[in-house]
């Protein structure tokens, strides 16, 4: 049995900016099989569908995931009044497409914009030094992760949209610099659509295999209700593949993005 | 014991009466990786049409108190498909496998029902309910002539059970039964989506791309037992039961109402083991009361 | 401030667009021991009938997931009473009341509307959906012939504005609607409810006595917006949205998808004090959004 | 305003027996003008109507009410899960016909059975030594509320259905006998339908006032809504009146029982 569906002890609540909470579950029999890149489905009390959440870190010998989600409605607002020691009602690992991991001597671009900066820390934690995360925010408050980020050496840039932290100005920006800069293996991103898709337009130009994770709004989370559409362009024809299972990670050049 | 919830359903043995709903299980293979297909009675596969479709833009679902919508639009993989690369893994499963089929013409549900005849798919399950696609589905679903023509068409093509899925977005459901009846389906199942709309009121546009989608889930149950309780008082051929059933004490309720099998759906969107409970709570429930579950189908007694 | 919340339907002046639904609120007196029913932009009383009703046999109410059923059946002390008892009580008070009247029969509809056009209620809403009743009611609502006879009959009973409260238990409620509009309705107020069931398990009774009954609160709320939104997309004449409606975010979801003003019924049972969190919440929003909430009616952008 | 709907803290919780609950709640609004007879209407998280319980007792001074409840479905389940310091919504006081009370010198016979004991139990503290409570359950185990009843001297009569406990047999029994045997100024009940059918007629045979509490399922809890309907026969006529509004308490002679 592949994917697990149980509840599950909330072992510790950390608040890291308004509005945006990390959680460390345990959960042995999901840390078990969880690869980075996947994500979990939780229960939201009181309300009918599961939450997609991704996972931020995985720690095998403790049994236990590391989940950071932003409250963006009713769902993640419950969540975010669950405490230290309630149950959470979680299904996973979920995701058939999860990033690849390099050597971690392969040089690493990690492009996160605001709540997408969570599922890219295991792979800075990856490629350590050999790792440039970039990582957006709208403002100072809302930064989070940059010493998560930068534990294993990578080099961190944070971008702020008004400048309040790190440079002002957008990832894409300072992507766009360290393309030219040096080289690149491979490029990771998570962040809104708007911006993977320029990050996919850079990568292609320069032609840098690009690996991205999508959302999308789901019910059954593992591939059998087809309500997690995606377009994905594939052995030359289009169609439409699915973010529970086929993603949520996708080949950047796979992905057509809408206008 | 187990055999306290077989059921005979038009001559499909089903080993126990709880069958995924069309369009939420795929083909099952995902939910393998939950538990084994065999613990099914059987399983309803994702809406088949004579070829290949897309399905509609996203997002295709919308949350509802105690519900959602759906606009997938009957994204599938076509016919030829299903029978080369589906059906034979999931007849290496033991439970009994419902092929459900939809089409934009009477002419698209024939040519899927005549090629589903000479496999071994146990029963066929005609949807002329899908409320998400333009052409075909509730169109013919809606009136009684529309539900006729289907019937009969489906019914000349094939020599399997055919069971009619009927649209709730109808004045008078019991009727449209009727009238599948007397064209010789073999079973009704009931009741596919209510027609339903969510809209994000800081964009101000449709939660779903389609604008409209089909509600199910808890918030329709009441009419779902209304509708087959109903049906079963309007018609002799037996009744699969489906729409908000999330417990077992639900698919005890719809039998009651009338059905002789169930069928859930968007209940596995909140709890992918929702099927597997529901068979445990009825196993209990046969033993608590030393019956077996088919005795029970349609014996609510009205006031 | 307040008036930015001011709605003019059919030229009654609201002075908000939240309006307790019929059934749920009495004739306003019990509420008014929570808040005072100035604080309300109308009232839709309990519907009224030609003379005194006793309603259904008890059980009336049965819960479901996000809403209920109710059969109450028209309990009520009869046009004359409501006349000379209630309605003189509610005109001390500032805000629009809706007469919402039903009958078991064409002429009795037109003796209530005849009955009211010489008194001072704002406005007579039109009861030909009620499900719980065995004459009359829904049966002239589930048919635009149907619908059509009862406006016609009303409309020429008196000059008082007239609106017709749809049944969502039809196939295409946006066809029941223009029937009612070419007859001369002055607006439609819909949905009433959703026709279910539910029965007791342990006794194999239906839990309410009626056996089915009218099912209402946020599980239906999807369906009225859908139909709310179909309906204003068919006709010209406003549209009153009811059906779910539990929060501001509702209210404000409802009226985008086409309603002016809107009704709200079963969220009063979960919470006495809905109707007036409403008010408070779409005040804010007009505030935050520096708009009337009248510019928001029918301005959701389909896909 | 006669009525208060809020959120009131939940400050002690001790169980009776299997399946029984005594809460105390902290609601000074409600407890400063609820009667005895009255109810209040509780909202059980993840259900769509409130659950109507009977006050058990009124706490002026320290601003608390008692309520004592079984479990009998999901919603009475949740409740039973809070905990002390939880934060209960409660409508109340709610109901408009409520148990006369004589003197405390008039003599009193109290009858409950099982869950419809706890609404009496103020009864038998205000007529203390001049009541005869006549208290019946199923057996032993259920047995709940003995010396809140005979706090203030009253006469307490155990019965329960199988003799585990007191007497054995039905309260009507015991009722009879007591009747038969001494003076009575006005008789109270609160139980099943059936036992309240008796107690009526076992009332009215001795031309004895009667006050019976009834129940009926809810909507709006304040007489708005008409579900909670009851046949009451009343100036000559018969008519559906309301228990919340009309009752819950009732003259026992104008209730028609159904057959
Ligand atoms: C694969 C994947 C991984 C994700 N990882 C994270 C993460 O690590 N941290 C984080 O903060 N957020 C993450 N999200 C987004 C997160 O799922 C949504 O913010 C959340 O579902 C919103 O729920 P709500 O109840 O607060 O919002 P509501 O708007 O009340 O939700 C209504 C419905 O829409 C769905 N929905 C709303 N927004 C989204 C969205 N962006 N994506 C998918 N469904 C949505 C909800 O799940 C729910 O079914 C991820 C989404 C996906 C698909
Ligand atoms: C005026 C009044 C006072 C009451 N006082 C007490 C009390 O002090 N202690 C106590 O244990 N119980 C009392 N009850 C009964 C109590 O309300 C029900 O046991 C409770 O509502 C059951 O809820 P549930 O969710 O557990 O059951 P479910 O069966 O899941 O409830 C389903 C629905 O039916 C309603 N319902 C079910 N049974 C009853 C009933 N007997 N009366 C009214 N509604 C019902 C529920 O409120 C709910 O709306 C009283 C009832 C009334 C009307
Ligand atoms: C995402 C989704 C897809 C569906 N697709 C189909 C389909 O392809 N064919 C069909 O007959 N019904 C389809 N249905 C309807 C269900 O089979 C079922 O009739 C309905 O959802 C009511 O049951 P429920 O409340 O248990 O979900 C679909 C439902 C959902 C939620
Ligand atoms: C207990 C109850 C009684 C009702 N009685 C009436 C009525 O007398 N006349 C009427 O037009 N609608 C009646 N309705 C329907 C409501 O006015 C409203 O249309 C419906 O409940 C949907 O709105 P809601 O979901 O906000 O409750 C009643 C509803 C309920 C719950
Ligand atoms: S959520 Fe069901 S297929 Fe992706
Ligand atoms: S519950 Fe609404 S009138 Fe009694």
């Amino acid at each position: 049995m592949k994917y697990t569906v149980n509840t599950y002890k909330l072992i510790q609540k950390t608040q890291l900016a308004k509005g945006i909470f990390d959680f460390c579950i345990y959960c042995p029999e999901i840390a078990e099989t969880a690869v980075c890149g996947q994500f979990i489905n939780v229960k939201a009390e009181g309300f009918f569908l599961r939450r997609p959440i991704s996972i931020c870190g995985i720690d095998r010998r403790n049994g236990t995931l590391r989940i950071v989600f932003e409250v963006r409605g009713k769902g993640t607002l419950a969540l975010s009044k669950l405490n230290t020691g309630d149950m959470m009602d979680i299904t996973g690992p979920l995701g058939g497409g999860h990033f690849t991991m390099l050597s971690p001597d392969k040089k690493a671009v990690i492009v996160g914009g605001g709540i997408g900066n969570p599922p890219l820390v295991p792979l800075a934690l990856h490629y350590g030094k050999n790792a440039t995360v970039i990582s957006g925010f709208r403002n100072e408050s809302a930064v989070i992760l940059q010493s998560d980020f930068a534990k294993n050496g990578a080099d961190v840039i944070l971008c702020t949209d008004d400048g309040s932290a790190g440079r002002k100005g957008f990832v894409t920006d300072a992507l766009a610099e360290r393309l030219d800069a040096g080289e690149c293996d491979i490029i990771y991103a998570c962040g809104p659509m708007v911006m993977l898709e320029r990050i996919a337009k850079a990568a292609k130009l320069h032609g840098i295999p690009c690996e991205i994770s999508l959302e999308e709004r789901m019910g059954c989370g593992v591939g059998g209700c087809l309500v997690c559409a995606c377009r994905i362009s594939r052995n030359g024809s289009e169609e439409y593949l699915h973010v529970c299972k086929d993603g949520p990670v996708f080949n950047a050049n796979e992905v057509i993005f809408n206008d | 014991m187990t055999d306290r919830l077989a059921v005979d359903f038009c001559g499909v043995r089903f080993k126990n009466p709880v069958i995924p709903a069309s369009g939420t299980f795929g083909y099952g293979r995902e939910f393998e990786e939950f538990y084994p297909l065999s613990t099914l009675g059987g399983i309803s596969v994702k809406g088949t049409t004579g070829t290949k479709r897309t399905g509609n833009l996203p997002p295709r679902i919308a949350e509802t108190p105690s519900g959602c919508l759906n606009s997938v639009g009957l994204q599938n993989p076509g016919i030829d498909h299903f029978i080369a690369e589906e059906l034979p893994y999931l007849k290496t499963k033991e439970l009994a496998v419902i092929a459900n089929i939809a089409g934009s013409t009477a002419d698209e549900y024939e040519e899927i029902a005549r090629k589903l005849d000479s496999t071994d798919v146990d029963m066929i399950e005609v949807n002329i309910s899908c409320p998400n696609v333009k052409a075909g589905g509730a169109a013919f679903g809606v009136s009684c002539q529309g539900a006729a023509e289907i019937t009969k068409i489906v019914r000349s093509a094939t020599k399997k059970p055919v069971m009619m899925k009927l649209s709730p977005n109808v004045t008078d459901i019991a009727e449209i039964a009727r009238a599948c009846e007397s064209e010789g389906a073999d079973a009704v199942s009931l009741i596919n989506t209510l027609l339903g709309m969510r809209i994000d009121i800081r964009t101000r546009r449709p939660v779903l791309h389609n604008n409209t989608g089909g509600l199910s889930g808890p918030a329709v149950f009441p009419v779902a037992v209304r509708m087959v309780w109903q049906v079963a008082n309007a018609v002799k051929i037996p009744v699969c039961g489906m729409g908000g059933i999330s417990t077992w004490e639900d698919a005890v309720e719809m039998m009651m109402a009338g059905a002789r099998i169930v069928q859930v759906g968007a209940a596995i969107f909140a709890d992918p083991m929702a099927p597997v409970k529901i068979i445990d709570g009825l196993s209990e429930y046969c033993q608590a009361n030393d019956i077996n579950i088919s005795e029970i189908s349609g014996t609510v007694r009205p006031w």
